[in-house]
């Protein structure tokens, strides 16, 4: 038996005609934070995107908490309990920060409360139109609406892009503390270093493949260099 | 292309039909359908106008009747000052009414073109929803104008008492008047097909699939654009003019929105961008008004069903299922 | 022109504003939501006033007829949404115009076939019946205010709902980015009938308060649509509060420029003639109106996305 | 083969009820007679001129009908008529009577068996002015016989009203126009606003808490209106040449059949439209309309029938000579009715004849 | 010094708060492969988009060959020789790849205003078309339409309706985006060899294929150049590094 949380097999996408995964494999277990890195292009967002039901299904296996949810509408797949940081922050800007959080949220434990606690920043700005926010602080607001549907999976696409490294550094302590409550996350991110600290498992995607999977322990850099470029 | 021809193939066959049907009605000494026929010829020409916007331009103007009506009333307006003789104008040189069908139609087509250009270039600078809505509002005003408007009947519309002719020609003869109309219904396929074939036609069809990639090329869409709305104004003028002379009366409802619709319909009907879509649109309508008007009186419950289950489940209209899948979208 | 009748015309446009607002404010909302043209909407709007007048008739209580008209609508718009708009979505404007223009002729006709071709006469209730004196010795009738009233009372209920509730946020939001609504965990299909059924409620209710006023019959709605095309072409296409501004503006000019128009012609011509151009003007004015705004900021006034 | 009759009239929308009686009494009279020689043939003109016309093509061209009836508004009239009664038909109106087919534009063909469109007004302008009213203020829709209307009341009332207003045709909110009446001296009101116009004017009237006399044509006070518009109406008088408590035979077993038949009430215009048939069927009875065209309008000019109005001839412009009535109303049972209480004027003929050259 | 193709001088250009392009100026000579790289949102799809003419810019100056021509619409820009591909594909998807490229050709051979000749007997048009597509290795598609070539066949089809035109200049934005590993590889190779008949500005995600063909590369971060080079010294750039490449074990510069 398996306790994965979200499990894909083979899974392929498309934009339209053009194939971006050829193939993905992946597993997120409960309370685990996995990495899921690869150069530009390689197809990480796409596999998100995929897992939140945003792309048609064309093959491959996508299943949560033992579940077929390849066919599910994305609000459905949502519901149960998988909450979306996407690239690109994509705040709802005609909203107020407070609404941003009220609109999708769902009862559990992160209320609006706790995720003030967590972001402070965003509790000084409650009653500011999202589109007014300056970019960390619209993507403490896409974290914490995320957080605010009290998911199961959190997933995070490239949270810390465009950020002051401050900020940045503000996000990484407010995940490493989620971590610690038990809370499973998927995770994209450019900066490695802070990213593997916090990591149980990395996926590696080249060209919408799955090339290696593994414990950050054993990514060597010989690996890095053939496949993160670096 | 072989679609190309299949669909040449489906409007000459289309064609054929009409001309047959007047023909039999005529000698079957009926009148009253051989009329019908030229109403065909006429509402499918003023679709043929409007598909040269609305299919191959790809532009949704909901304003068509303006020019329609409009070419309407150039024609009754001339028929009416030669009938009461009082000049058009006395300044700065006298025009005098006229009841020359070559004038009429020159004129109804000027007045179309220019109000296109004119509503084009204003409308032109929005698209999507608000080119519909523009396109409503300014036939809207044109409507109300009409309405309005005491010199010409206002309401009440203005009959034509004479029909305007052309020498040596008996132009109240039904069969006369459905050949006029049908040559003009000819004509202006024929036109389409050619312009759609040539350089202008190519353009006109990348402004509608690619803007950015005709305007990559070094071709302006917007004056290509322009100029097929004009160029379609002007034919549904034309048609207007015809119409009104067949009708012997020409009334705002020529220029209400639903005229622009009915349309609208006619090329959705039969077949977007196809160069038959129109006749095929035109013959459906007239033929459903009539004869399931005659069989009952809830013939535009039906029409409105068979309109929506067209535009919902077969995208190529009537000539799509002629002629084979749909070229639109 | 006197003191009592300037306030007593201000009184008709803003009336015809308020009801204008009504039906605009689920065609924009609709626009906004689902990027939706819908020429059907007129439809709602009189399906609203037979319903109305067939619940008065039968229950003999305009209230509840009123009541059963904006539901009637609601429901009729649900329906309309399940059935055919939900296809509509994806298509371009063409066809939503083409078959929501097919969807008003059936429902016209069907008006047509159910009630008769003759139009249903509808009384206000009688305790709006009669006038209300006004300041400066003019009286303005009972029901017109109570339109006003409940027009103004609608218009906060909808911006109250909007701005507050959280479907409003809803709504809103998924008129910034409908995919990550989804992505969320919101039903947008459910939304979206939501949407249009209060839409469509909405214009039912203007429907079945103005039947009273006026008479109700199958053609009623399609001045209405117009009318509300406009409004939110000058308002912004998708902003309610536009369509608010949109149809305050289209109501005073319209009764404002029917009022005085034939007035100042009058000076130059006739009474015929200048009842029929200051008519004509009066409502081409509108349209101009229109025309001027869209050359000015050819995203109207109060543009959704700014 | 039969004599078919084609009847374009005004079915569907604000007007409908109009035409629904001119048919009902047409009809009435066709069954009467019991004639199998005659075949009507009736369609909907939904008050539009084009489709009135196209409707006329039509009839004329594929039903090939001889004679044509039916249609209620001038506009209507004047898009058909000329072109029709040109093609030979004969054209018999049950309603519409715009001045420009009684006077310069009459023909032979053209016959109107109802009124001439200002006869009304210019009754009520007479009685008015007998009454001693001063200042009325007169509206109508903007379109021929709105006009007619307004110019028939000031031929003999005098051109000094307290105002004078056109409205929309169709029209069905009247507030900025009561307003304007509100704000004017004037001292009565005289409106001509037919159909589904006249009832919303009149409860928009009435609800705006307006006081002034009302005085229009019968045509806004018929059994129909009184019964959408209701009390709001009662005192108003109206003028005709014809109510149904008018006492003579014809008219007597008129109102006792209509009101056995379609268990209403018969309206003016139902009056018209069995005139109508009465004076065609008159007419076939001596002679056919196709064949022997002369000898047939000979008929019609001759009205050799019984008018329910009494007293009835033609003018040399086929118009009309006859009584005008004035009628008041009154509470009734359930809803106000009409009762005649005078005449207004006597052997009224209009005032176009003498410009009619046939 | 070789020719300079094209100039972009100090352009500006803020969406509302968001500025998207901040100074940038860079330049385009004959023979060059120019390469633009930075993370999503940097600006480079913006840059370009001022440089063909589409989006207007606040401020700075855009010359080709020379001549100034930032007042100008993109058609004007495009019939001086300024060519262009899209992020996302402009095909008409219903239309053949020879008549797809028959347009790419129209400017150049007389314009739009031909109502009679049918384009099949425009011998220029198709000639230049034809031409293009063999360029391109699509001569063999040539009356397919473009709905049923493959995602690199259009990617390859877009290029051609740029080289029908005949350009000065080439913008190309994401060429290689959504290409499998071979695809990437064969339209590499391809444009390697044109850059000897035009040179090309290119916008591309794919780092292998812009060490490859790069001549210089400009790095874009938050609307402003923060390193211009040669491919080693942009790979060696810790910047570039840091906001773009991506980071290894050492210690982030940046990071405070
Ligand atoms: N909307 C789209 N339409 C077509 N192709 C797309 C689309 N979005 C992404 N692609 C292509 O799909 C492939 C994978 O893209 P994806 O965004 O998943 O990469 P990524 O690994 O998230 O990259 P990055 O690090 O830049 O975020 C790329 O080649 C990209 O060009
Ligand atoms: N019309 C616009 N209005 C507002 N913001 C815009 C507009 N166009 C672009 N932007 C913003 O400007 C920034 C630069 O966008 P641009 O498309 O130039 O990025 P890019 O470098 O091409 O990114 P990618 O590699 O993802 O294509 C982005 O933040 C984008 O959201
Ligand atoms: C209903 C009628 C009073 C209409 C009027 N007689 C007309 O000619 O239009
Ligand atoms: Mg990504
Ligand atoms: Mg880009």
């Amino acid at each position: 038996m398996s306790d994965a949380l979200l499990r894909l097999r083979d899974v392929t996408a498309f934009y339209g005609p053009a194939q971006a995964l050829f193939g993905v494999d992946l597993e997120v277990r409960a309370g685990q934070v996995v990495a899921l890195m690869g150069r530009n292009g390689m197809g990480k967002t796409t596999t998100i995107r995929a897992i939140c039901r945003l792309l048609p299904h064309r093959s491959g296996e996508i299943a949560f908490m033992g579940r077929d949810i390849s066919r599910l509408p994305p609000h459905r797949a949502a519901r149960l309990g998988l909450g979306l940081c996407p690239e690109g922050r994509r705040c709802f800007g005609n909203l107020t920060v407070e609404e941003n959080l009220l609109a999708t949220a769902r009862p559990g434990p992160w209320t609006i409360e706790r995720i003030a606690a967590l972001f402070p920043r965003l509790a000084e700005r409650r009653a500011q139109l999202a589109r007014t926010l300056s970019g960390g602080e619209q993507q403490m607001l896409a974290v914490g609406r995320a957080l605010a549907t009290n998911p199961r999976l959190l997933i995070l696409d490239e949270a810390t892009e465009g950020l002051a490294p401050a900020v940045r550094r503000e996000i990484w302590s407010a995940l490493a503390a989620l971590k610690a409550e038990g809370q499973a996350i998927l995770i994209v991110d450019k900066t490695l270093r802070e990213m593997l600290r916090l990591a149980d498992a990395c996926v590696i995607l080249e060209k919408g493949v799955t090339v290696w999977s593994g414990p950050p322990s054993a990514l060597t850099p010989e690996l890095r260099d053939r496949h993160l470029g670096v | 292309m072989a679609e190309d021809a299949r669909d040449t193939r489906a409007t000459l066959a289309l064609l054929a039909a009409l001309a047959a049907a007047a023909a039999g009605a005529h000698a079957m000494g009926e009148p009253f359908y051989v009329n019908m026929a030229a109403r065909v010829a006429i509402l499918a020409m003023a679709a043929a106008g409007l598909n040269l916007a609305l299919g191959f331009g790809g532009m949704v103007s909901f304003g068509h009747a303006a020019f329609f009506g409009l070419g309407g009333y150039a024609a009754g307006v001339a028929a009416w000052h030669a009938a009461n003789q009082i000049p058009l104008t006395t300044w700065p040189i006298v025009v005098s009414g006229t009841d020359r069908m070559i004038v009429v139609w020159a004129a109804a087509a000027a007045t179309g073109g220019l109000a296109a250009l004119l509503i084009g270039a204003l409308s032109l600078r929005t698209s999507g929803v608000q080119f519909i809505m523009i396109t409503l509002a300014f036939a809207q005003m044109f409507y109300y104008f009409a309405i309005s408007w005491p010199a010409y009947g206002g309401e009440d519309g203005l009959p034509i008492y004479l029909r305007n002719g052309i020498e040596g020609l008996d132009v109240y003869d039904p069969l006369t008047f459905f050949v006029i109309c049908f040559a003009w219904l000819a004509a202006t396929l024929a036109g389409t097909a050619r312009i759609m074939r040539a350089r202008f036609g190519a353009a006109l069809t990348m402004a509608r699939l690619s803007e950015a990639r005709l305007a990559s090329a070094g071709v302006d869409p917007f004056p290509v654009r322009l100029a097929a709305f004009a160029l379609s104004g002007a034919v549904a003028a034309v048609a207007g003019a015809l119409n009104a002379d067949l009708n012997g009366f020409v009334g705002p409802s020529a220029l209400s929105w639903k005229m622009s619709g009915e349309l609208m319909a006619f090329v959705i009907l039969g077949g977007v961008g196809r160069l038959g879509g129109p006749v095929a649109g035109a013959a459906a309508f007239v033929l459903l008004e009539h004869f399931l008007g005659a069989a009952t009186e809830r013939w535009v419950l039906v029409f409105g069903a068979l309109l929506l289950g067209v535009t919902l489940f077969a995208r190529g209209g009537l000539l799509g299922l002629l002629a084979g899948r749909a070229r639109h979208g | 022109m006197s003191a009592a009748l300037a306030l007593e015309q201000a009184l008709n446009g803003v009336q015809l504003g308020v009801m204008l607002f009504l039906a605009a404010a689920g065609l924009t909302l609709i626009f906004g939501v689902m990027g939706l043209i819908n020429l059907a909407h007129g439809a709602l709007f009189m399906t609203g006033a037979y319903a109305c007048a067939f619940l008065t008739r039968e229950t003999g209580s305009f209230w509840l007829g009123l009541a059963g008209g904006a539901l009637a609508a609601a429901a009729a718009g649900a329906a309309v949404e399940l059935l055919v708009v939900r296809r509509l979505y994806g298509r371009d404007h063409l066809d939503q115009v083409l078959a929501t223009f097919a969807l008003a002729l059936i429902f016209s006709d069907a008006a047509r076939w159910i009630f008769g071709p003759q139009p249903l006469w509808l009384d206000p209730p009688a305790a709006l019946s009669g006038a209300v004196p006004l300041p400066g010795g003019g009286a303005y009738p009972a029901y017109r205010l109570a339109i006003i009233a409940a027009g103004l009372a609608a218009a906060a209920g909808l911006h109250a709902l909007i701005a507050r509730t959280r479907l409003g946020m809803r709504i809103r939001a998924g008129e910034s980015d409908r995919e990550m609504v989804a992505a969320l965990g919101v039903n947008v299909a459910l939304l979206y009938t939501a949407v249009f059924a209060l839409g469509a409620g909405l214009a039912g209710f203007a429907g079945a308060m103005v039947g009273a006023l006026r008479s109700v019959q199958a053609d009623m709605g399609e001045p209405v649509l117009i009318l509300a095309f406009v409004v939110i072409v000058i308002g912004g296409v998708g902003s309610v509060k536009g369509a608010f501004a949109g149809a305050m503006l289209v109501g005073v000019t319209d009764t404002m420029g029917r009022a005085l128009l034939p007035a100042l012609f009058e000076r130059v011509w006739d009474p015929a003639t200048a009842a029929g151009a200051g008519a004509a003007v009066a409502s081409m004015l509108i349209y101009m109106l229109m025309a001027a705004v869209l050359v000015l900021r050819p995203k109207g006034l109060f543009p959704a996305d700014g | 083969d039969p004599t078919r009759i084609g009847m374009i009239t005004t079915l569907s929308g604000g007007g409908a009820h109009l035409g629904v009686d001119v048919r009902d009494g047409f009809q009435l009279a066709l069954e009467q007679a019991g004639r199998k020689d005659v075949e009507l043939i009736v369609r909907d003109d939904a008050r539009k001129p084009d489709m009135a016309k196209s409707l006329a093509d039509e009839m004329i061209q594929k039903d090939k009908v001889a004679i044509l009836t039916g249609i209620i508004w001038s506009n209507l009239a004047m898009a058909v008529v000329p072109s029709a009664v040109r093609q030979g038909v004969f054209y018999i109106s049950p309603n519409a009577g715009p001045s420009a087919l009684a006077g310069r534009g009459c023909h032979r063909n053209y016959f109107n068996v109802a009124w001439q469109n200002d006869d009304l007004h210019a009754a009520m302008g007479a009685y008015m002015k007998a009454q001693g009213f001063k200042r009325p203020f007169i509206l109508a829709p903007n379109y021929p016989a709105g006009t007619d209307a307004l110019t028939g009341f000031k031929s003999t009332f005098g051109a000094d009203v307290g105002g004078e207003l056109y409205t929309k045709l169709g029209q069905t909110d009247y507030a900025a126009e009561i307003a304007r009446i509100r704000a004017s001296d004037a001292d009565s009101v005289f409106f001509f606003l037919p159909g589904g116009m006249g009832i919303a004017f009149l409860k928009q009237y009435a609800g705006a808490g307006m006081t002034l006399p009302v005085f229009g044509p019968a045509f806004s006070f018929d059994e129909v209106i009184l019964g959408a518009v209701g009390d709001a109406a009662i005192g108003a008088r109206n003028t005709s040449q014809w109510a149904y408590d008018l006492d003579n035979a014809a008219n007597r077993a008129f109102v006792e059949a209509f009101r056995k038949t379609y268990g209403r009430t018969p309206t003016l215009y139902a009056s018209q439209g069995y005139d109508a048939a009465r004076l065609i069927l008159s007419a076939l009875d001596a002679a056919d309309p196709v064949n022997e065209p002369d000898a047939f309008r000979e008929a019609l000019r001759a009205a050799r029938f019984e008018s329910v109005r009494g007293k009835f001839r033609f003018g040399p412009n086929h118009h009309p000579i006859q009584d005008i009535y004035v009628r008041e109303v009154v509470p009734g049972d359930g809803k106000p009715t009409n009762r005649l209480i005078g005449v207004a004027m006597r052997d009224r003929q209009d005032a176009y004849a003498a410009q009619c050259r046939m | 010094m070789a020719e300079t193709a094209l100039r972009v001088e100090g352009l500006c250009k803020a969406f509302g708060g968001l500025v998207a392009s901040d100074r940038v100026s860079l330049d385009l000579r004959a023979g060059e492969i120019h390469a633009l790289i930075g993370p999503n949102g940097a600006g480079k799809s913006t840059l370009i988009g001022q440089i063909a003419g589409w989006i207007r810019p606040d401020a700075g100056r855009v010359l080709l060959a020379g001549r100034d021509v930032t007042r100008l619409s993109p058609a004007r820009r495009a019939r001086l020789g300024l060519g262009r591909t899209f992020q996302v594909s402009t095909l008409a998807l219903p239309l053949s790849a020879r008549r797809n490229a028959m347009i790419g050709a129209l400017a150049r051979a007389g314009g739009a205003w031909g109502f009679a000749r049918p384009l099949t007997r425009e011998r220029v048009l198709t000639e230049a078309a034809d031409a293009a597509l063999a360029r391109v290795g699509l001569a063999a598609r040539a009356d397919v339409p473009a709905a049923e070539l493959s995602h690199g066949e259009r990617r390859r089809l877009e290029l051609a309706c740029a080289l029908a035109g005949a350009p000065r200049a080439l913008l190309l934005d994401e060429p290689l985006a959504g290409m499998g590993p071979e695809g990437a590889a064969q339209m590499t190779e391809l444009l390697d060899a044109l850059r000897r008949e035009v040179p090309i500005l290119l916008v591309e995600h794919d780092m292998d294929a812009v060490f490859r063909l790069a001549d210089r590369i400009t790095v874009l971060a938050m609307g402003r150049v923060i390193a211009h080079g040669p491919p080693a010294a942009i790979r060696a750039d810790a910047a570039v590094r840091a906001t773009y490449l991506g980071q290894d074990d050492r210690p982030e510069a940046a990071d405070v």
